[in-house]
């Protein structure tokens, strides 16, 4: 574990309802690198209660739904999957 | 497929069509003028790209393999859409009827649970985000 | 409907689509290159017409009644057909998607019961009515 | 019940391998209106044998299925209607 990359915030691409609550494209948590997706989720919830409002959400890593337990990584591709609704 | 122009029937049915299968089906998904009683004027679908096109393959293979189809073509419009436009259209062909319909059903009902697109709805009292909010 | 020229899946979805409908559900079914094993050069279809159109309404009604569909469409054809060329197309619309699933396998499954149409297959070995013979 | 009708011979219109069995598109049977469709089905397998060779076949009315215990009348429609095999 390199611990720059863990003091480095990580960038968290946020879509649909998530963009709103983040007002953006974006946003940056630090201290996630290294961590859980749990405790990736509870940082979200801390940092932007509102996500606390939604029905759910789910954590992506690199284009796949990531576990509770699956450990973030550095340079990995972290999206907030709000509810999905296609179709 | 994700695409920001208009969905068509035609080619999704030339891409299955095949001389050994004697069933298609097509599910053509539109946008509704009424939705729980709220008048829609037009709606905005937002992607996950990448992802999107990842689950929307991971479904396309696991509708072969478990109704052993000869191929699926799965597309879904991105961007503004009004009344009456076509969302999505799924596209199945098979040797018999009975997988044609059980599949096609199965990539649409996945669809709706896994696929990272989010539908945004304009309303007279403002715009939501389907599915969101309890 | 009973048509000697080929069928239109546009034609279809234009008939019964509708912005009140959010599901359209089409079955294509086509000529396949074999049969039990055999190879199959083509077909020819013959209707008992004025019986066929009225079997044809009855299902389109009691499909509309019993599964609350907004609109059936069901075109057959008559007359010799090739490898791949569609002999019928069913297209239904509904608010939601459950229903047109099970409108439009419903009336395909019907039609195959009761409307008096017959399909003679033309192979190397000679030609057949299906169906016909145990 | 019309005694001239009751003798005329009644035109039955035949499709698919009916078309076959007759011999073309219609066949004649007499004594078979005001009978049921149960006798005249009878007269057709006496007549014509080889519809005994099919899986099944029904007799059609004016456009309609037609039950064995229907009586046919003079001037009806009446089809032979093998197994059907549309779609």
């Amino acid at each position: 574990m390199d611990k720059l990359a863990h003091l480095t915030p990580m960038k968290i691409l946020c879509f649909g309802v998530a963009r709103e609550i983040a007002g953006g494209s974006h946003l940056f948590l630090d201290d996630v690198a290294g961590g859980t997706v749990a405790s990736l989720r509870e940082r979200l919830l801390r940092d932007y209660p509102a996500f606390g409002e939604l029905v759910s959400f789910a954590v992506a890593r690199n284009e796949e739904y990531a576990e509770d337990t699956d450990i973030v990584e550095a340079g990995d591709e972290v999206v907030i999957i709000p509810p999905v609704a296609g179709g | 497929m994700l695409s920001g122009e208009p969905l068509s029937l035609d080619d999704c049915q030339s891409f299955v069509a095949h001389p050994s299968c004697g069933g298609l089906c097509f599910f053509v998904g539109t946008i509704r003028d009424l939705n729980l009683g709220e008048t829609v004027t037009h709606l905005e679908f937002e992607a996950y790209a990448p992802m999107a096109v990842r689950e929307m393959r991971k479904i396309a293979v696991a509708a072969r393999e478990r109704f052993g189809l000869h191929a699926v073509s799965l597309h879904h419009r991105t961007g503004d859409l009004a009344i009456g436009d076509t969302a999505v259209i799924v596209a199945v062909s098979s040797k018999h009827r009975k997988p044609a319909f059980e599949g096609c059903e199965f990539v649409i009902d996945e669809l709706k649970k896994t696929v990272p697109i989010w539908k945004r709805e304009f309303r007279a009292d403002g715009t939501h985000w389907l599915n969101a909010r309890p």
